[in-house]
């Protein structure tokens, strides 16, 4: 057996790593890099009932060992995934993880059941989109939210329901909880921490829309934080993120207790992250004598 | 890993560095690079400034922290180089005689154009006009192309262009100055062909940071890019 | 007139340069780089009404572009500050900043009593440890606990009052405000992130206590967002801080709405960073034909 | 800044390093150190190995990416050397006979303490015991201080000394190691004298990041320390 082989919601994945939404496109983009069906999973961009254009003016911003993004979930809208990208994501032999974020509750409603035709894997609820509102507040700061969406959500997919909390909340074990009590089957975190750039010279706030996503090593020791109490929260598995970008990392994230992890940021770095991690885990699992990775989730 | 061959200083902050390197490279495209260690974080994009039997180079100034950590490298250290990516330049144009307009380290990418276009076609007439702030010792290295060169400092080399004369413009600079030569190969109703800077952090389409508005939706510079038809992307 | 003046809480600073809490010592250690009195303030490690040892075990550990520190605010008491540190730092001619934590209520009222004998010139209130709570509820992260603090310490000193806020809530503007009605003449932000390490290699947190307080440039965009939405959210002055580590930083803190900045862990990477400073901006404003840097505050 | 003038490998992932430097510093002090830029952030901690005229020499092994960026600066780079910090030896013991025990990088301050040592009292008798996991050739440059010198590799140097013979010892080292000099020296009634290593963030005694426990209350190693009387320090 595969030392890195890790069950996860039914599903045997090759190896815990899988690549963040928003960072590897729909999966063929770092082909030229490797192949990669080696990955355990690979989520999608984020997608919507609509097809969005995304943010006007600077999108990416590099920060002290991070990035601000203000992508703005630019996306062809899940209809259109459905007709193009889908096929060419399903043809690769990687968990397939669809990203689904949303403007309203009923369009995260109508947008899960459009992926009902379809033979995806897991999909993975994002309500912490900062740009996705509900009554002025988002769905992923508010635990009463999260919960409302999660179970309409629940009832609307067939599918495995994974949902992925924002960071920028003051107690993330109620948010996972919140969503585990409405039936998520998985929770995943963390997305990027609310931040903000500004350019002195020109005396304006970077973005467009001033404020933006955190994501890369500096939030790292944030992430773990987050990952390790959402994990001492729950019962179902957590996968984590925020940050990743060596085996190393990805080891105190299982040893944090998560199930698997996703490395988003740490690819633009270095693009053959998520080979070269899971050659890595491969000789750890060796060097340490561990039959499989499983055996070091959630020692610490 | 790319060994250094040289990394020499051409003046006003500028360098023109050369790695070892075999393969394939279109002139256009561009390379996400980064000297060793994780400092700092993202890759930079550099336009391929010349291609050789084993080696590449790239032209760049320096303006914040990453191309200043390329101005510390010398001679047998080594890069991260990442590509090539991106659609370069078409070197096979509708029209015999080229006009290349290149601002400041916009002429990066042009001196690869050139060289190959002429190469894949002898009678291939090329006019490069290049614009920079001060002089500098960049000018005498595109002088090695022997080809019309017409050099413009502190002003605004767009105007120098004759647009009555050429069939085709490839541009690259600062973004008023491409618009300027879009609008005036419009009004003689020449092709236009301009190469886009944006932020980049993946550099291979997967980030969508680096989108830019055409008529045509959204497209991506790193991927659909560097190089559009100036109509295309200058349409408001 | 000096440029760079400014006026805060009826004081006149020399500069919006401060030394924040726990970075600088009792304003004596960083002698040897230069006077100290060269700075606008400088706030004191944090004090409690009774001794305290600090944290065991590891208490510093670097992460990409930061620090997580646990030191546990050791201090010697507010008694003995008074005794010994307290003269020393009045010495310095640039504004006192007491910084002052408690386990209880009680202690941060008695703490406060006891610092009205002294001549300081303000008081921070650090509701922002995370060892210290209230029923198992951190002080500095739900707004009621806050505005309770900040009340019975509001009546306990005479002298004027900043609070220092907490990073780690999902609405730093609400949590400004909070403090604000409750009678805060100033508040100040941000505390540290809370963040953890692992040691890979021995399978194990770094830190006895697990969580630790992140700092640092890797923090510096969620520290000016939330700036921006304090200074936009109460008309009392904020003072803003967290990763800053050059004039530029300090800039971007001003334009984004503080009145005078602090620097911490910028100082371990460049001990000269306070003065470099100082006459960085002064170097600006003449550039920029400022007459007082105060000019460029909430530009964007 | 000061200039670098040397950064000699020595086997095993040590190097000697030294650079321009006028100034005082004492024996068993140490210096906050950084090459150039802001990667990594925290200044390293490196004892005084030796000072000569114009020059400070820091005696290193590579652990992680601080030590790493050390390793690869050569002759005519920059280092930023903040210090001297903290209290070293006393360089006039009561008694004459002191053994200096050194367990891996904790020679790196015992070399200039014996130098000084020496200088400033030629009668002083002084023992070298050194331990190291493997053979290098650290080894050779003690040797030319020409003084007694016990090498253990692979195993306990503590275990080495004699603890009868000598009056007063200095040690450095892993704590374990350093410990068990302590408690030797407790038996035989001489006092001990050690240095202490903790993560630092300022090095000034401004962030209490390095605070170690004594018997008389809480110390910060950068400040009081880094040398503590053992019995001072290793007290439960
Ligand atoms: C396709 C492409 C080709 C390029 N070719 C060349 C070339 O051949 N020679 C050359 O000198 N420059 C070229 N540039 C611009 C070059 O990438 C930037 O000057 C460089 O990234 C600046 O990095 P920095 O760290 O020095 O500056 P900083 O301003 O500190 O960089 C901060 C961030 O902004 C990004 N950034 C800053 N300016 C630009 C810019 N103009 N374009 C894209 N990203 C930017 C950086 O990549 C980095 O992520 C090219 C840009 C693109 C997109
Ligand atoms: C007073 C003092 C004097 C020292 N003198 C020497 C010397 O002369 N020669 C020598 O080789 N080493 C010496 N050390 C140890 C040296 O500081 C560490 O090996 C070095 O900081 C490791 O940095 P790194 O980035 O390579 O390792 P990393 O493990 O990547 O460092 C991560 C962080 O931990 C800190 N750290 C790691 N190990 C230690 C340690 N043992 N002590 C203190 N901080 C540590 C680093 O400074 C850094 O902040 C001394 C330490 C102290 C406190
Ligand atoms: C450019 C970019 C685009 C992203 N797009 C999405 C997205 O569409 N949906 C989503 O849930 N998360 C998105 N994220 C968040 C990442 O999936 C991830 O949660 C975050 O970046 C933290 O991980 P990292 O530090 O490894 O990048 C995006 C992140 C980046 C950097
Ligand atoms: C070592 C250390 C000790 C600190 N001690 C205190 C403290 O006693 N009281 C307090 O209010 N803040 C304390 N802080 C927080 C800082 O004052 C500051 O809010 C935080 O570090 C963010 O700023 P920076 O990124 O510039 O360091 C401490 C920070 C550090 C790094
Ligand atoms: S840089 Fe990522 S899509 Fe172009
Ligand atoms: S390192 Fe800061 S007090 Fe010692």
């Amino acid at each position: 057996m595969n030392r890195l082989e890790t069950e996860f919601l039914g599903f045997t994945m090759k190896n815990p790593i899988t690549a963040a939404s928003g960072t590897f496109g729909y999966g063929e983009e770092f082909r030229s890099f490797y192949d990669p069906s080696l990955l355990g999973g690979i989520s999608s961009k984020g997608l919507t009932l609509f097809p969005k254009e995304g943010n006007s003016g600077i999108r990416i911003w590099e920060t002290p060992s991070g990035i601000l993004n203000s992508i703005g979930l630019e996306n062809p809208s899940v209809g259109r995934f459905l007709e193009e990208e889908y096929k060419r994501m399903r043809a690769i032999d990687s968990l397939l993880v669809v990203n689904l974020g949303g403007n309203t509750l009923e369009e995260y409603v109508e947008g899960a059941r459009l992926l009902n035709e379809a033979d995806i894997d897991v999909l993975e609820l994002n309500i912490s989109c900062p740009n996705v509102k509900e009554g002025g507040m988002a769905f992923g700061v508010d635990p009463k939210s999260a919960e409302k969406v999660t179970r309409a959500v629940r009832k609307a997919t067939k599918h495995k329901l994974m949902v992925k909390l924002s960071p920028n909340v003051t107690h993330i074990g109620d948010m996972a909880k919140a969503c585990e009590e409405a039936g998520a089957d998985a929770i995943s975190l963390i997305n990027t921490v609310q931040g903000m750039a500004i350019d002195v010279d020109r005396k304006k706030a970077v973005f467009d829309q001033t404020y933006a996503g955190l994501s890369g090593p500096a939030v790292r020791p944030i992430a773990l934080r987050m990952v390790h109490q959402a994990a001492k929260a729950v019962k179902v598995p957590v996968v984590g993120m925020g940050g990743i970008a060596s085996y190393k990392d990805a080891l105190s994230f299982l040893m944090a207790g998560a199930a698997a992890v996703m490395i988003g940021t740490g690819q633009f770095v270095n693009p053959y992250l998520g080979k070269e991690m899971v050659e890595d885990l491969e000789r750890y699992c060796e060097k340490e004598n561990l039959m499989n990775i499983g055996e070091i989730r959630g020692i610490v | 890993m790319a060994v250094i061959l040289e990394n020499r200083f051409l003046g006003d902050e500028m360098y023109l560095l050369s790695a070892q390197y075999e393969g394939k490279a279109e002139p256009g495209q561009f390379f996400m690079i980064r000297s060793a260690g994780s400092f700092p974080l993202l890759s930079r994009p550099l336009s391929i400034f010349d291609v050789q039997e084993d080696s590449i180079s790239f032209l760049y100034k320096v303006i914040g922290e990453g191309t200043k950590e390329f101005s510390r490298l010398s001679q047998g250290m080594e890069l991260d180089l990442y590509g090539p990516f991106g659609k370069g330049f078409d070197l096979t144009p509708e029209g015999l005689n080229v006009a290349l307009v290149g601002g400041g380290m916009g002429a990066a990418p042009l001196f690869y154009t050139a060289k190959r276009m002429r190469e894949l076609n002898p009678d291939q007439e090329i006019t490069l006009y290049l614009g920079f702030q001060k002089e500098n010792a960049v000018v005498d290295v595109f002088k090695e192309l022997n080809l019309p060169l017409i050099l413009n400092f502190g002003g605004y080399v767009s105007e120098e262009v004759d647009y009555e004369k050429h069939d085709v413009f490839y541009t690259c600079g600062p973004e008023v100055m491409m618009r300027r030569v879009s609008s005036h190969g419009k009004e003689f109703g020449k092709p236009v062909f301009v190469s886009l800077e944006k932020h980049m952090a993946c550099g291979v389409g997967a980030c969508l940071g680096c989108t830019c508005k055409t008529k045509e939706g959204n497209k991506r510079v790193c991927k659909e890019g560097p190089v559009f038809p100036g109509e295309e992307v200058f349409y408001e």
